[in-house]
């Protein structure tokens, strides 16, 4: 049976590069990097090099690359070690109502702790408003936090005119860049960012490790208490082969994204013209100008069709993609995102996102255009809200 | 973690010892930090003739005492008291930074000895 | 050269089956598990089966068992997580000084924030005092914090009589395994914990992983908000490779922990006969009876040297093995352990920990028993504390 992977901003495979740098770290080189003998100095080095690399990708100095173990250990230290941090300073924080859950739920969770938090809404594109992000800083302001690019739509936001707002209001500002990395150029520099997250398993490396940075001054409270590892920032002995896999993967990101960029947006893009011009009753959802979205990713409503029933009628055909559907997560309410974007409730239950890698071909994206209508014509006439 | 020439004077160190009548010895640190470290001179005509060391400490801190005692070999009193701590850490090649302050005393140890040198021949 | 690692309470080798039953995890079966595709279904049952692997060790439902990624995160988690969710019922926390610093360092951020924290005395064999934890309870006390063994002396703490105290007190009783799992029986229902920690990489599964058995109708607050991962206990995509790494140990550790109880207390006996019949002036740390402490664990304080420099002279020879000398973790003090068991300053400073695994061989502890006397009489005579 075909197998057909467009699940990348779920998660990618490891790539080969990268697996094969990590192998040597789980038996031979297994040792504690903060341990003084053979064992331990063989591997320091090791979890160094992989901090550059994390730091070239990023254009920032190496001291300022905190390990952590995933995209949402990043996003929850980033924003309770700031909430603890500046709380004598304000208590107020800003983010977005399409944000990831890994800030959400943290900025939910400080609201209960006596933190006011305002979600800024987002247009039907999923697109913010500068005017009401600027409108919302007040003196009580100590966090902005907007995502670099949307998981489901795709959508990137305006991180540098956000940065220089930020800046402007000497307010701190943190980017969940985890569906950024690797897809499109990311520069702290230029966006002014003083916290950036990103996740090991969104870019080829494995599951288990990820990172933060964190500009160098920026006070934060520790979010893991425990050993002195990484500068007193972060306790836990360090994942030594996903560190040196996320290195890697930095570093082929850095080499390779111009190139990927290209490949996989003319994949999206065929995919994308594809499906409107033969399906009939789709909404693309996110921004309809495809420069202001990630290169890999589709987000479509197949009207009339409830999103968990397609993704199981795709995967009979070996398709793996996702959906915004509540049915799929075990919630009941569906994709926050699509509310947001005050997307109609029938359509939002029956957005289905596609994401591709450079893994992908075109005979792939050929093969899902031949299988696509019939299915969606099947369930179609099987739904009561379809009209002929 | 170390250089090599620290790890050289470490796995090597030079000088180290008493001196049976030391006309100079000086002491600095303490058990609680973790340095302690005794240097013994023997000085003629103003001139450093022989330095010894005794060390408990860590590898940077037995470096460094072994460092301290082939810089001060053959120097005057003037010029041995113008020895740093920091010329001491450079001469090996630099020391991690953890172990900048903490350990690297030996530069105070030979000044302490020579103050004892002094003072005992005044 | 020799290489003879005696720091297996730092960290483990990942055993040969361990990192074979991972190796699919990282490129062909990649999937992310709440995927409902193909992709997705492959990993979830190894997810499943792995919990279940983990629960049969610790004697518990797998519905008990949540994957972290360390044992510092297990840790913060069970005492964070039960002190927001308790706090409308008491502020008070007992612990022991000699935790490790993933307990005490939570402990203290507690108590910046409104918490009291009872840290018990341990004698001069590094022992508790259980009268003197049932008079700490007080009606503010909602957890009991012991770890299970200690990490430095190997001491095993009365673990089934602490359970039996907490839970005639109907307080909560966390306790920290990550040394314990693999070395000892864990029994989490003869024990009566409510919450246990372990950690992969000191039982041959990967660094990055770890568990926390939270016995059913635990109520905690999370301390990883976001996705809905782990019913919703712990958000942040499974590390499946680790996670399935995990399973295998535990499963290993449970077929092979009596045998190798054997095996490394026999090695371990050797050593510390050998060491204190041949070296004077030595100073065993933690209980004299060995049957008090792991059986893998030997702590012992060479009087007039400092432990680093020790260090790097066994590492000289291909001996690996850790010290509680303040200057090899970059700190001032010696180990809080040593001071907690009012060992002199300079026998603190001295100390030694040598921790064996299943790996490690007799003719490696003749090896040392060779090497190490003129070592120590080596650096003895560059003491001056030393006298003749
Ligand atoms: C007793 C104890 N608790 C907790 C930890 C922390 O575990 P990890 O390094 O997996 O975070 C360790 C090991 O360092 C330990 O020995
Ligand atoms: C935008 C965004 N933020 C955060 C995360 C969380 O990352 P992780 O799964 O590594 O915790 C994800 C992925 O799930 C994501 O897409
Ligand atoms: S349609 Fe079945 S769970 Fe929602
Ligand atoms: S003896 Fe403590 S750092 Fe050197």
């Amino acid at each position: 049976m075909k197998q057909i992977y467009l699940d990348n901003n779920a998660t990618t495979t490891v790539k080969p590069e990268v697996l094969e740098a990590m192998l040597p770290y789980f038996r031979e080189q297994f040792g504690n990097p903060s341990s003084v003998h053979w064992a331990g100095r063989m591997v320091s080095g090791a979890i160094e090099k992989a901090r550059e690399q994390v730091a070239q990708l990023l254009n920032c100095s190496s001291a300022e690359v905190v390990f952590v173990s995933c995209g949402s250990e990043g996003d929850n230290f980033a924003i309770k070690g700031t909430a603890e941090a500046l709380r004598h300073k304000g208590n107020h924080i800003i983010t977005t109502t399409v944000e990831h859950p890994a800030v959400l739920e943290t900025c939910e969770y400080l609201e209960k702790n006596g933190f006011e938090v305002t979600y800024l809404p987002v247009d039907k594109d999923g697109m913010l408003d500068l005017a009401d992000l600027e409108a919302a800083i007040s003196d009580q302001t100590i966090l902005i936090s907007v995502m670099w690019a949307n998981n489901e739509t795709g959508n990137l936001f305006p991180i540098n005119e956000i940065g220089e707002i930020a800046r402007r209001h000497k307010v701190r500002f943190h980017t969940d860049a985890v569906q950024a990395i690797g897809k499109v150029p990311v520069d702290v520099q230029a966006a002014k960012v003083d916290l950036l997250v990103l996740s090991g398993h969104k870019i080829g490396a494995p599951k288990g490790v990820g990172a933060l940075y964190l500009r160098r001054g920026t006070r934060m409270t520790r979010f893991m208490h425990g050993g002195h590892q990484e500068r007193n920032r972060r306790a836990g002995t360090h994942n030594v082969p996903g560190i040196v896999g996320l290195g890697v993967a930095c570093e082929l990101a850095r080499l390779n994204q111009e190139k990927d960029y290209a490949y996989v947006r003319r994949l999206r893009d065929k995919l994308e013209q594809g499906i409107l011009s033969t399906v009939p009753d789709v909404k693309l959802n996110g921004h309809p100008n495809p420069d202001l979205r990630l290169p890999n990713t589709l987000n479509v409503s197949f009207n009339f069709i409830e999103g968990e029933s397609l993704l199981l009628f795709f995967d009979m055909k070996g398709i793996a993609a996702s959906s915004g559907s509540a049915c799929t997560s075990g919630s009941l309410e569906p994709s926050h995102v699509m509310k947001a974007m005050g997307v109609d409730i029938v359509l939002a239950h029956s957005s289905v996102r596609f994401s591709f890698s450079a893994d992908n071909t075109e005979e792939e994206v050929d093969y899902i255009l031949a299988e696509l209508p019939p299915i969606v014509q099947r369930l179609r006439e099987m739904s009561p809200l379809y009209q002929r | 973690m170390y250089t090599e020439k620290v790890m050289d004077h470490f796995s090597n160190p030079r000088n180290v010892g008493e001196i049976e009548n030391a006309n100079g010895v000086g002491e600095v640190g303490n058990a609680s930090c973790g340095d302690i470290m005794k240097i013994f001179l023997k000085v003629e005509d103003n001139i450093i003739k022989d330095v010894k060391f005794k060390t408990f400490g860590c590898g940077a801190a037995i470096a460094t005492s072994s460092m301290v005692t082939e810089l001060a070999i053959g120097k005057t009193l003037e010029e041995a008291l113008v020895l740093t701590n920091q010329a001491v850490a450079e001469a090996l090649d630099g020391l991690p930074p953890a172990k900048m302050h903490c350990s690297n005393l030996a530069a105070d140890a030979l000044h302490e000895a020579i103050k004892d040198y002094q003072a005992k021949n005044s």
